[in-house]
């Protein structure tokens, strides 16, 4: 689903192409690129994980996704931005998510790169579901996010 | 004064759609709103009475719990995101 | 130069392999990498810049990167950290250089990687000459820099 | 009281290089500090008049410029860097 020409933001189902999503992102007007990878780890709090899946709700998280590219784009001085969200199965090391920035300056493409990986993390609809050595699976919430878009009260 | 009942499509995400036992429902209720609808939703699937709610969308827009539900609407119930 | 089994900094002759340069910093442990490309801009300062070139005195380029690298590594919770940088000429859009870390959580190796090309840019020993569209060349300063290793007084 | 003179290999980079119009070279000086050393450096080659001094490495060492130079010290004289 990644496309190499355009910058924008995708899910894939399958590996992410690091030197693909990389390329998208020359510029001749572009003296700083910022690339964030996060990988899936073999542990976390703690527990030795085997691998893990990622359940995202599609068309709302293109939509979001798009959104906070856009939103990068306007808040700081930045002239690419690009993010692909794997879904399905992944296993030890891959890539579950990259965001990548090109601008000018240094400045502009750390901050932007920061803005929209915390971001996706806190409004994409997309949930994770670890599996551990001990056999046992859990879905991983995101402890530090309080539900940005749950206006008015919530039951339960 | 009786409430008209409402049919209300469904839709469980990851930890709800686990423990309601199935990815999408259709409602029949008179729940006035999306918070009403869950907490009738929880005494009907036991498993989900352990969680608690997090962010809902109502035909694929992100919607406030107090929402007004109408007739025909799909209500996603989401749980805690965790993307990355 | 660049030797894609090991971290540490390097001086490259000729283009950088971002492929190899990103495959030195997998690690099963890290769920998080971020890698910073500063590349020839066809502008500065608003001039039109066709190419440029990078001399460094390599001896002492090769020790102060090293100890950049090994300083982010004692204040940051990072599990890798690589850095190279070109010399000689460069063409528009090449890589002048690289910096990559990687760690568990995102917030150090997003500092970390900062902290890596800020003090890149501040003390290593390489100069930077930039060639115009209007025939003429010169070497740029690094603005912002006040001379950090200069103790004491300085003629002139 | 004479003091004696010293020799020092001096070595130019970048823009100080084109300015000397030499990479190298060996002076017989009596000059104190590295800071004097430039100095007279200027005077004998004016396109470095216009540059003030930046950084300097005494034996591949980075220094200060107060530095007291010995016999056989390598000097050398760095423009403000500009990495990345």
């Amino acid at each position: 689903m990644i496309n190499s020409a355009t910058q924008g933001f995708w899910l894939a189902d399958s590996a992410i192409d690091a030197t693909a999503f990389r390329e998208q992102l020359g510029d001749e007007s572009c003296g700083a690129c910022v690339i964030f990878e996060g990988r899936v780890r073999n542990h976390n709090e703690g527990r030795a994980v085997l691998r893990l899946a990622y359940e995202a709700h599609a068309p709302m998280a293109l939509k979001e996704g798009a959104m906070i590219l856009q939103e990068a784009t306007q808040r700081f001085a930045i002239s690419k931005a690009a993010a692909v969200h794997r879904q399905g199965e992944l296993a030890l090391t891959e890539a579950a998510v990259v965001v990548g920035v090109a601008s000018a300056h240094r400045d502009a493409a750390f901050q932007a790169c920061r803005y929209i990986i915390d971001e996706i993390k806190h409004r994409l609809p997309i949930w994770k579901k670890e599996y551990y050595a001990d056999g046992t699976a859990e879905w991983v919430n995101c402890r530090q996010c309080a539900a940005p878009h749950a206006h008015g009260e919530t039951p339960g | 004064m009786a409430i008209p009942v409402k049919v209300i499509e469904i839709k469980w995400f990851a930890a709800y759609r686990e423990a309601a036992g199935v990815a999408t429902e259709t409602a029949r209720t008179d729940a006035a709103t999306a918070a009403e609808l869950f907490v009738e939703m929880q005494r009907k699937h036991p498993a989900l009475a352990s969680f608690s709610a997090a962010l809902l969308a109502i035909n694929d827009e992100m919607a406030d719990w107090n929402r007004t539900l109408q007739d025909g609407d799909e209500v996603l119930f989401f749980p805690p995101v965790a993307g990355g």
